[in-house]
Formats: C-alpha cells, structure tokens, sequence
C-alpha cells in the first residue's frame, strides 16, 4: 500500500527516479508530487523505474503524461524502463505505448546515458 | 438495485464478496484485493486479473473523485462470478454510491488513439480503459444515487472455478 | 450485534469498512487488507500492522476451520477506528458468523512458554497469538451464531488520524 | 495472493527452500505440500530462505514446527534464514524465537553450509 519513490542525479546528469509500489488513486500523488519538481529546464533527462511497479491506474499514468509534456517542452528526454508485462499491457491498452519512450535496455547500465 | 440483502448461497456458484465503505482514496486497496481473490478464483491470468483490477479501480476513483468530489460518502461494492447460458465464467462487479445523479448521454467513451504527445491530455483516459476491459458497462440512474455494472467475461471458459490456490 | 445498519458518518470519526462473504480461505487476503488501510489511517508502524493483521488473520482462520468446518458460510466483517475517553485511537474489528455457537468457557488462551521443541505442537498457537496482540478480546453467543469483537489500543496516541499517505 | 516455493539441492547436499509470498490459512497448504516430502532421513539439513516473506500465520509456523520435529527425530538440521522484522516478530509473540534455529547469516553464502 505503501509507495517508494527515490531520486537520484548520475554523474552524466541524468535523473533516475525509481518506483516501487502500486500506483493508484491513492499513492499517485506522492509520484506527482516527487515528479513536478523534476520537470524544469535545467534537467535534460529524466529516467523512471517501473520494475518495482505491477499496478499503474490513469492517475499514475496522468502523471508520466505530464512528464511527458515537460519533455516536448524543453526538449528533454523523458524514458520508462523495465515495465512489468500488467504495466506494459495497460499502456497498450492506452494506446500509449508508442507515444511514450519505453526503453528496451535495462534502467542500471544501460548504454544511451547522458545523451 | 444492489441491496445488503442476505446472501444467497445457492445463487451464486462461488460466493459472493459485498464490500460497504465511506468513500475513501485509500479503500481502493481492498477493492483490490476482491477482485484478485474473485479473478483467482476463476481462473485469470495475471494480466487479465490485472485489466478487471484496473477497470474497478477506475470506476471507483470516478466515484470518488468526480460523485463525491473526494468528500465521504457511501459506495457499496460487490463481486461475483456468474456462470452464463454459455457455459462460460462471468466476473459481476457492481457499485452502488449515493452521489448526484449523473447523466451519462453525451460522455464520449469512444476509441482514442492519439498518435502524438500533444494530442493528450492526463485526464479522460479511465472510462476509455473501462470500456475498452469489460464486456458491459452499464450505468442506471436511481432516485438517490447511482448503479453501475461492469461484467467481464472469461475468454478461457470455466475451468478455474472454485479452485483453490 | 452487528447489523448491516446503513453506516453512520458521524459516528465514526474515519469511517467504517464493511466486508460480508461465504467464508472461504481465500477471503482471508482480503480482511488483511482491510486492517492495512484501518492501520495505516491510524499511523501504525509496520511491526503493529503485521500483528493487528495477525490477530483478525487468525480469528478469521478459527471461524473457517473450527466454527464451518471449511463448508461456505456467511461471516461479516467490520473494522472502524474509535477514539477513546482518553483521546487514544483504538481499531475495533467485528466478526458475526452464523456457525454453531461456540461455548469458550474453559478455553486456554494463557501464556505458553515452550522450552523445547518436544513441548510444542502444531495446533493450539492462534488462540494465543490473538491474546498477546489484542487489549480486549470478546465472545458474544448469539442465538444463531457468534460475534467476536477485538480491540487494539493504539499506543502511540492519536497522531495519524485521517492521515494520507 | 500466490506463494512461490522453490526448492534446490546444493553441492553439499543441503536443502534450500526459498518462499516468496504472504503465508496464510489460504496459501500455507502449498508450504505444507512442498516441505512435507522433504523431512525423509535421507536428508540433513534443510535451509528455509523467508526473505520473501512479509506475513506468516499459525498455519505456517504450524508447517515449520513440522520441520522442527523432523530435526528432532532425524537428528538434522531446520534452519530459517532472512525473516523480515514482521515476521521474526511473530516468531517472538509466539515464544518460538528461541526454539527454532533461526540462523543470523544470509542464505546465500552462509559459512554454516554443509554441517
Ligand atoms: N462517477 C462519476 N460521476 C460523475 N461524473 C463522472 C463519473 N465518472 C466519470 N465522470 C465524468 O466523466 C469524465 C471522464 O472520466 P474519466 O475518463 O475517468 O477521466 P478523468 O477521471 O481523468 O477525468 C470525468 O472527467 C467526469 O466529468
Ligand atoms: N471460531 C471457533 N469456533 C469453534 N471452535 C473454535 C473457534 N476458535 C477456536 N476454536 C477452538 O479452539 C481451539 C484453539 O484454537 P487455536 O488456538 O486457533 O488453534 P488451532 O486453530 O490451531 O487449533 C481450536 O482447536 C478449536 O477447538
């Protein structure tokens, strides 16, 4: 019930966030809440962790969409790895999952950091 | 109209689960949890479990945030699974709140498919998720409040009913 | 006695959850997390929530195995948040069976103090665990039935009433 | 809801059970099912990993006494690894802390192996 959200700035500047929990009415916003701040010019890129996340609602999504938005905006990047295959389906199901960046390689060592 | 009748065993093949709250963000965990003991139940995989969990979950913020505007009211819940003519499993979720009466000529729950970041928005998406999971969604309007049935139908048939993990 | 009464907003400062099922092992995932959402409005830490979950977990198991023999049943469940003369949170949880009526007079619920694995058995522990956990464990013999009522009282005082996390 | 339990013989011929799940009246048959045919003579040590384990109930801990018993009587070893702190408290409510052998070192690579 309870939601995680940490936050971490990598020597290539890129800001990895990493959630673990459910995501609902209830928890999302505390995901908000740690996001908005992060969706400022001075961030270029910003990574989130979804391997800790099995359920995600429209009030979570709501939020990636905002993350998305800032994105567009200032030109930065905007990334979701590691869904799980339930996350993964509702962003189909969403019709989301092309217009979102879902990454392929894994959030630790991946090789597009610091573009 | 959903009552707090006394339950029918005989009626429903795998028992019913009734749940009554004050509307509350928080309750939507137990909700949850009653429809991954019903899915269960019935034999789902872990992605359809999860699409029914979603669907409920969406229609219970709707309740929350848009019938009660996030102040406490009541929701009764209830979950069953229905065998149909068919022979195959239905999942039965019903609620029943006690919100303004809502009108829902109009609401556009149609297909969306936006095909860049501009053309969407963070709000509208849950009744396009709900219609898009369940079989029949349907909203009846009561004197003082409202009725809705979501039914989803099981693709892979009856043979997980009453099973036991 | 509890009755499916419609819920009283004012009487409760936090609102009550309702829960009414065929008893059936499965539900049991579902009482817990109904005492999840009760604890954490009260601000329980981790440690607490696991042994309030416990105590209803094993008073919950009693009524499946002992009270319906694992044949379905009806139970209702109610858990609600009272705060007390002296300014304390209490979480009260409220079963009603309809199984035989169970008389507990010569019960031993005491302390067990095992010292060695030969002394100990398989059977026996829930009982017990409900003693140590909860301040006030109480058996009602109804004419069809039982209600069991357990009261934690909340030591850390009042400070997570109606908080969100 | 669903216990996962997996069960691995080590070089040492110790056995190692790892339960990922919440243990309750509903799921502690399968514990049950899986650790049952283990306590046979032909075994010597059975290693229990509950690093997965946030809740257990009577029923479960009613399964580990099982365990116990066969120690006992077989003159192995029933050693519990890694409990959560919900789950060692329980151990403690139910005065069983200092009865079962609840090892302090991690699962993996614990130097105790192969007694
Ligand atoms: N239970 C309800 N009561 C009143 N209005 C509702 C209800 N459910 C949905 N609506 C209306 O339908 C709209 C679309 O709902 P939805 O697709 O879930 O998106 P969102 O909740 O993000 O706005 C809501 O904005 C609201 O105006
Ligand atoms: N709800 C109940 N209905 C009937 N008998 C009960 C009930 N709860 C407990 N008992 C009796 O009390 C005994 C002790 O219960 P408990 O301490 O939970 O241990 P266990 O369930 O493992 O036997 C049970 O074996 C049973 O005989």
């Amino acid at each position: 019930m309870k939601l995680d959200v940490a936050v971490e700035t990598n020597d290539a500047g890129v800001v990895k966030v990493a959630v673990k929990g459910t995501v609902n009415i209830h928890t999302s916003p505390r995901l908000r809440d740690t996001l908005k701040p992060l969706f400022v010019n001075q961030n270029k890129e910003i990574h989130v962790c979804l391997s800790g996340v099995p359920f995600m609602d429209s009030s979570g999504i709501a939020t990636l969409v905002e993350g998305l938005q800032w994105a567009r905006q200032s030109g930065g990047r905007f990334a979701l790895y590691d869904l799980q295959d339930t996350v993964r389906d509702v962003f189909s199901l969403a019709k989301l999952d092309s217009v979102f960046d879902i990454a392929e390689g894994s959030f630790d060592g991946n090789a597009e950091e610091g573009a | 109209m959903v009552e707090f009748e006394v339950l029918d065993l005989e009626q429903s093949q795998v028992g019913k689960l009734k749940f009554e709250l004050i509307c509350q963000r928080d309750c939507v965990h137990v909700l949850h949890s009653m429809v991954e003991v019903i899915a269960l139940r019935a034999g789902l995989t872990d992605v359809e479990t999860n699409r029914v969990a979603l669907a409920v979950d969406e229609l219970f913020a709707n309740i929350t945030d848009h019938g009660y505007g996030d102040t406490p009211g009541r929701v009764q819940f209830e979950s069953k699974i229905h065998i149909n003519d068919d022979g195959m499993q239905e999942l039965h979720f019903m609620f029943r709140d006690y919100a303004p009466v809502v009108d829902i000529q109009g609401w556009d729950c149609g297909d969306t498919t936006p095909c860049s970041a501009a053309d969407i928005t963070p709000g509208g998406l849950g009744m396009q998720l709900i219609h898009s999971i369940m079989d029949v969604v349907e909203h009846v309007a009561l004197d003082d409040g409202n009725q809705w049935t979501l039914i989803y139908i099981c693709k892979q048939g009856t043979k997980g009913v009453g099973d036991e993990a």
